[in-house]
């Protein structure tokens, strides 16, 4: 943590960045997002096992975007998003500080354990960073070798009928409030398909419709690109299992494509590109 | 007066028996992982009895998240209109005095210049039975506006635990008086309260602020660096709104075939960035913290001013929801603190 | 079911490939079921994942999309950019339990009438084994 | 508000015997928007488009729909009478119920119930139609040829005789190619250089060519019709202006290096033409070799050359052209016998390539046309050509067949018999490929007539016995192994991309394949076109060709840069993604998907020139109305005119029960 602070303190004095975005404690066993423009809110800084925000989020938004320079503290998982920001040209690379944090699991979201998405974690150690702090951690996963969600076992066993009465039950809380959508570092539209109205594709009621339509293409937007970060699950305050679905194109990706999100911002996302000898065993 | 007790099983059994009539809406408390909604029951609905506090407010039951107020078919002779589907009967349980407290808030926005009959005839046909806390979190703060764990106000029934098994019922209104009558069967048992069945006194929910002071702060502090500091954090969801007893922002959306339309009251929210955006284009308030500074601005100043009173209820929701750790009370506890620094 | 009912199905078409292919059924007179709506747009990969919802959401028995075949397409990319979203859109919706017997992809070219004829016909025939889909159109309730 | 008009046709008895028309001309009347409708018997006839002309006129109709046959049938018939009525074409749209329904369906409700439904659909989308205004672009009437070999040389005088000025661009310090480097050509064996020198003569003084040798293509921008084009003249030290090609220089030079027009085989100076014929007939300055350049010293050909030419601190330089259109004929290379370290290659002098082969019986060659052997300048007894050298084996080398080998190899043969009339040769082949005109004729001649013995198999090992080299090879045909003492081993080596191919192709942003070969449009209907629209394609950078089929392709190419520049301007459809710049947020999907790199980046600046955000931008020149780019958009940004999401979700949404 000394070494967080201390960079970090580097950095505003040195007026390097003009903002830097962390996490402070909030209460014993949890973190939130930290604002830091002076040194004095740099004292706040912690780096623990709570900091479940993903922070990239952050780098979206059109105040963040307009200030010259912005150090933020990222976790490997949430590097990857970063990547795919700079794949799909939404920041420049110069303009932003990557802090990475090694980090071997953080906890999951209900404050207990270790947090699924960090089972399946290639990058405990930053992939992209401008600096890298914290003592290195073992990689458990070979690069190559594709993820597998044990989570969508379940939902993979049941029938067509089953899955529609879950997704239909699960669904009908949603209020559409969108903080999947604001909460994702990769939701960065600067007006949602849902606030288009010629036509209006997507029904804006919180009705079954509006809803199931919201999430087929919340979930589609993100197909390829989603970097399994979890953001929109936590925030749901809904309690939908939204990444059941973004995992399920996760693994589609990594099938069909040979794909996975987040690791070279050289390439394209893959629904921006094709091989001529893709699967096309649907297709009659 | 006469003393009504009722146990859990027989308020399942009764909001069971209500949900199954076509006729009535009924909400209670479900559980999904390790929340509880209120939600909308059927017959088969399973109750949850055993939670803090829902993570949605009673308030969809009166204020729906959308509505139909129109229909009209198009036809060759031209437009003709359509049946809208009735406004029903219905009991909300499961809430606390700080969702209950919500309803007068509500009711006079709702009746304020224009009357909102949809809301207005559901608010007469609703019997809302509310449940005294027992227990609190430090997100808590409605005595600081004036609140109680066990107030009465807006409730039609206030259901006092005195046992493990069941709660005192308090008839608060002519409807609750009207709905215990109707359903006497249930609420014959008598318990004898137990001990050590925990109760929350207004102490346990010490006042943290004076809003007052606060609303003058806001008054005068639009353009304060406070906001951005406070606010910074938030990304512009709905989460806070739509849980919020008191938020009660709605748009006006119209959905057609060819045939036929529909057009919908519907839940908006003042945090959404394309909340206040112009057809030009121009967002006059584009920032994210602007737009929690409205959220704030509105329910501690701007709404005394038109019906006197703070529109918050010191429920706590928004700050449960929100997992960008903005913090309602945090914040008016900063401006309380401000404010007094510049009485000085 | 009522007993007259005729499931309804929305196809969205290339017009260069399938468009053709579908004038060519008519130039050789091959009968098909008369349920399919064409709707026609430039290229495959101008055919939308979200069409297939809307289809559905105004009351689509079945969806049926069908453009030129890889290598074939006239603007040369079209066909495998939308094979990709095809591909993606399709696992969706089967993780969202939709029923994806009823949402049909082929490849039918501009000489292919008598292909398209028949892939109307087995789809018609298809949809009418498995019914009306009122699981998706339920969806339409318009109170809470 | 929406005023349509329906006009549904009956195609004489085609579709009235299975729709009922007065019926859907009837029903049409009640869907709102709709002001005017009627049926007709025949209404792309006369009196049928004049009812559409006059309705138009008589009832301000904002929007059409014939029901009729297809589009493709009549569409532009009725847009163009739409037109004549005042209305925008794009307003127009036709409901397909004769292909789509009447010939295919029998019942005549069902065929009825179907037109209404088609004929709803076509109104809710004409409703939503924008009116559309047709493209039309200014074309630089000039064309830019890249490549300077026979393929080259052919487009460019095509182009011009056509009346299009012609910048031609050559790599190299002379035109001329590969072909300027053969000696005899399959299957007339006529001395290439006495066919293609003319052609260097004619084009050099053609007026409308400008050649610029010694140069590179540095950049590109702008697209079909409005390209320009950066130029890298490279530092050839010579002032091509002040030269005369006297030639006392390159006399007079003092350092000797390794011939690449010779292959290696024979030397030149370090201030150089590369072949007596070379156009233009002005050297450069190898900066490598020249001793003035390198080291500081010598300065002879400065002192000699009498018009003062040469300029030591030459630098590049770039120049600009204008050019509406672009000619890629980049050609190919050779592999070089050192790829092939199992044949000896590079490790014995006597084992050359095909090319050094025609140096060495070349006439003109280092040699002057007699026959020695590189290592010891005997004359070689015995030769064994080896054809498929790095071709047909995809497991070593490459995949595809170099097309050629089978032809010159048989012409070396008899090249080789000519000179040396008692010799002996050996062609080691897999297969024989002689499908051209007069080709079989000539392989048969090279195996009857001049004696070359064909040995069906391939070569396993190429090494030297005393003075001899050995080839060691199966014979397929008689199941045994071979072993061939010979003096000369010529292998037929792949031919394969040039190098640089991939940068160019880049800068140009046309597409190349695995091998670096550059990709045609469609490999059949556009084989001289690439996916960007006003470049095309001719010879060798495609894949191996011989002269006739290059020449060939550089005259299609010219035919089509000459199409393409014979108007002032380039007319096509509205049919144009347009984007929505207030909503794009730049994340380059559509210009990733986009097939015909129709899209750019455009920077967004405020008023004080700062850079504040990137959106999208179509090039309506070169966007072809594919509309690929909207799905990929997910905010709905860009937008297909004429195809737009609220016209198509109008026409779904028609279909909404009733």
């Amino acid at each position: 943590m000394q070494e967080l602070v201390k960079k970090a303190k580097e950095l505003i004095e040195s007026k390097e960045v003009d903002l830097l975005i962390g996490y402070q404690s909030d209460g014993e066993k949890g973190a939130k997002p930290l604002f830091v423009k002076n040194t004095q809110q740099a004292e706040k800084l912690i780096f623990n096992q709570y900091c479940l925000n993903n922070l990239v989020t952050y780098l979206k938004r059109p105040d963040v975007k307009a200030l010259k320079k912005v150090a933020v503290v990222a976790k490997g998982c949430d590097i990857r998003s970063f990547v795919m920001l700079l794949s799909e040209n939404q920041v420049s690379r110069d303009a932003i500080f990557i802090i990475g944090m090694t980090c071997d699991h953080v906890v999951s979201p209900d404050g207990t354990g270790e947090n699924e998405k960090c089972t399946t974690c290639k990058v405990h150690n930053p992939h992209l960073a401008d600096v890298v702090l914290g003592a290195p951690v073992p990689e458990k996963i070979a690069k190559d070798k594709p993820v597998h969600y044990a989570q969508l076992e379940k939902l993979n066993a049941m029938s067509q009928e089953e899955r529609w009465a879950f997704w239909q039950e699960e669904l009908s809380r949603c209020i559409r409030c969108y903080a999947c959508r604001q909460a994702c570092p990769l939701c960065y539209c600067e007006r949602c398909i849902v606030d288009f109205n010629t036509p209006q594709w997507i029904d804006t009621r919180s009705n079954p419709r509006g809803n199931f339509a919201w999430n087929i293409v919340r979930a589609l937007h993100l197909a390829g690109r989603c970097i399994n970060c979890g953001e929109c699950e936590r925030v749901c305050p809904a309690n939908i299992p939204l990444m059941l679905l973004n995992q399920s194109l996760q693994e589609e990706a990594q099938e069909k494509f040979a794909w996975e999100a987040g690791y070279d911002p050289e390439s394209q996302p893959p629904l921006t590109t094709f091989r001529k000898e893709d699967d096309e065993d649907f297709i009659r | 007066m006469a003393e009504y007790y009722i146990t859990q099983s027989k308020m399942t059994a009764l909001l069971k028996e209500l949900a199954s009539d076509s006729g009535m809406e009924v909400f209670g408390p479900v559980k999904k992982g390790n929340d509880v909604f209120i939600s909308k029951m059927d017959g088969k609905t399973e109750l949850c009895l055993d939670y803090f506090i829902s993570v949605n407010s009673i308030k969809e039951a009166i204020f729906p998240r959308f509505e139909p107020i129109l229909k009209y078919k198009l036809r060759s002779e031209g437009v003709e209109l359509a049946e809208l589907p009735p406004i029903k009967p219905l009991v909300v349980f499961g809430g606390h005095p700080c969702d209950a407290a919500s309803i007068p808030l509500m009711k006079d926005l709702f009746s304020w210049d224009y009357k909102d009959h949809f809301y207005l005839q559901r608010l007469e046909k609703v019997v809302i039975i509310t449940l005294a806390c027992v227990e609190k979190d430090e997100n808590c703060f409605c005595t600081s506006l004036g609140g109680s764990p066990h107030g009465e106000t807006g409730s039609d029934i206030l259901l006092e635990r005195v046992s493990k098994d069941g709660w005192q019922a308090k008839i608060v209104s002519e409807k609750g008086k009207k709905f215990i009558e109707t359903h006497l069967d249930f609420f014959r048992d008598t318990i004898t309260p137990e001990k050590g069945i925990p109760k929350l006194q207004d102490k346990d929910i010490p006042v943290m602020f004076q809003s007052d002071r606060v609303k003058k702060w806001i008054e005068k502090n639009f353009d304060h660096p406070l906001w951005e500091e406070v606010a910074s954090n938030c990304w512009s969801c709905a989460a806070c709104t739509y849980v919020c007893p008191t938020c009660h922002c709605f748009d006006i959306t119209d959905d057609a075939t060819m045939w036929e339309g529909v057009r919908t009251k519907n839940w908006d929210a003042c945090t959404l960035p394309f909340f206040t955006k112009h057809a030009s284009g121009h967002n006059p308030r584009s920032q994210s913290y602007e737009r929690y500074r409205q959220r704030i601005s509105h329910k501690y100043s701007y709404y005394i001013d038109l019906f006197n009173h703070v529109s918050c209820t010191g429920c706590g929701r928004c700050s449960r929801v929100c997992k960008a750790g903005v913090n309602i009370l945090d914040i008016v506890k900063r401006i309380d603190e401000e404010s007094k620094k510049g009485e000085k | 079911m009522s007993e007259n009912w005729e499931p309804k199905i929305i196809t969205f078409v290339c017009n260069w490939c399938t468009y053709a292919g579908a004038d060519l059924a008519g130039t050789s007179r091959f009968k098909y079921a008369s349920n399919i709506r064409i709707i026609k747009t430039p290229c495959s990969g101008r055919i939308d994942p979200m069409f297939i919802v809307s289809a559905f959401e105004k009351g689509a028995d079945a969806v049926l999309i069908s453009g030129c075949h890889p290598g074939d397409c006239h603007y040369n990319e079209g066909n495998y950019n939308a094979r990709r979203k095809f591909t993606m859109m399709k696992r969706l919706l089967d993780t969202l339990g939709v029923d994806t017997r009823r949402v049909v992809f082929a490849w039918c070219s501009a000489s292919e009438g008598i292909k398209f004829s028949r892939l109307v016909n087995e789809v018609t025939e298809s949809i009418k084994k498995l019914g009306p889909y009122t699981d998706y159109h339920s969806l339409n309730q318009e109170e809470r | 508000m929406a005023r349509i008009g329906v006009f549904v046709c009956w195609c004489g008895s085609n579709i009235a015997e299975t729709v009922e028309v007065s019926k859907v001309a009837e029903v049409s009347k009640s869907i709102p928007g709709v002001v005017y409708s009627v049926d007709y018997k025949y209404m792309c006839s006369d009196p049928g488009q004049e009812l559409v002309k006059n309705a138009i006129k008589e009832y301000k109709l904002t929007g059409v729909v014939v029901a009729s046959c297809s589009p493709r049938m009549h569409e532009k018939t009725f847009r163009k009478a739409a037109l004549e009525a005042g209305l925008n074409p794009y307003m127009l749209e036709m409901a397909n119920i004769r292909e789509q329904c009447s010939w295919v369906h029998n019942n005549m409700d069902e065929g009825t119930q179907k037109s209404i439904d088609l004929v709803r659909m076509m109104v809710e989308k004409v409703k939503r139609n924008k009116p559309l205004d047709d493209i039309s672009i200014p074309v630089t009437k000039k064309a830019m040829v890249i490549g300077g070999g026979v393929t080259g040389i052919q487009a460019a005088l095509d182009i011009a005789s056509g009346g299009i000025p012609v910048v031609l661009v050559e790599k190299e310090s002379s035109i001329g190619g590969k072909m300027s480097a053969l000696d005899e050509t399959f299957p007339t064996l006529d001395c290439s250089q006495c066919i293609l020198t003319p052609k260097m003569v004619e084009v050099a003084q053609h007026p409308l060519v400008q050649i610029i040798s010694y140069a590179e293509i540095e950049k590109l921008e702008g697209f079909v019709g409005n390209f320009k084009a950066t130029i890298r003249k490279k530092a050839r030290y010579v002032d091509v202006d002040a030269c005369t090609g006297c030639g006392t220089c390159w006399q007079k030079c003092p350092v000797k290096v390794d011939s690449e027009f010779e292959q290696g085989l024979g030397k030149r100076k370090a201030i150089f033409i590369p072949f007596p014929q070379a156009i233009p007939s002005r050297p450069r300055i190898d900066a490598e070799n020249c001793l003035k350049l390198t080291k500081d010293r010598c300065g002879i050909c400065e002192k000699v050359c009498p018009t003062k030419a040469i300029h030591y601190d030459d630098k590049d330089e770039f120049m600009e052209v204008e050019v509406g259109a672009i000619v890629v004929a980049t050609g190919y290379k050779i592999m070089p016998v050192s790829a092939f370290p199992e044949y000896g290659g590079g490790q014995y002098p006597d084992v050359v390539t095909s090319l050094q082969f025609e140096r060495m019986v070349c006439a003109s060659g280092p040699t002057l046309g007699d026959l020695k052997r590189p290592s010891d300048g005997k004359l070689p007894e015995t030769v064994v050509f080896v054809k498929c050298v790095g071709s047909r084996d995809p497991e070593h080398y490459h995949s595809y067949c170099s097309k050629i080998c089978c032809m010159y190899v048989a012409k070396q043969t008899m090249l080789y018999r000519h000179k040396v009339h008692h010799g002996n040769c050996y062609v080691f082949y897999i297969d024989v490929r002689s499908n051209g005109k007069n080709y079989e004729e000539f392989v048969r001649r090279a195996q009857e007539q001049e004696g070359a013995q064909y040995i069906r198999g391939r070569v396993s090992s190429i090494y030297k016995d005393g003075d001899d080299m050995v080839v060691e090879g199966a014979d397929t045909l008689t199941n045994s192994q071979i072993k061939v003492k010979c003096d000369l081993v010529v292998l037929a080596t792949a031919m394969e991309a040039p190098d640089g191919i991939k940068q160019l192709a880049q800068k140009l942003g046309i597409g190349y394949d695995q091998h670096g070969f550059l990709t045609e449009a469609h490999p059949k209907l556009r084989p001289v076109e690439t996916a960007t629209a006003g470049i095309f394609l001719a010879g060798c950078a495609l894949s191996p060709r011989d002269i006739p089929d290059s020449v060939s392709e550089g005259s299609a190419a010219a035919a089509k840069v000459l199409g393409l520049l014979s108007k002032d301007t380039l007319d096509k459809e509205g049919v144009v993604a347009i984007v929505n710049e207030l909503t794009c947020v730049g994340c380059q999907n559509c210009i990733r998907v986009c097939p015909y790199n129709a899209i750019e980046l455009k920077d967004i600046c405020n008023r004080q020139g700062e850079l504040q955000r990137q959106v999208a931008h179509v090039n309506p020149g070169l966007c072809t109305g594919c509309g690929t780019c909207t799905p990929s958009c997910p905010s709905r940004s860009i937008e297909l005119q004429g195809f737009r999401d609220t016209e198509l979700y109008a026409e779904i949404n028609a279909l909404a029960e009733l």
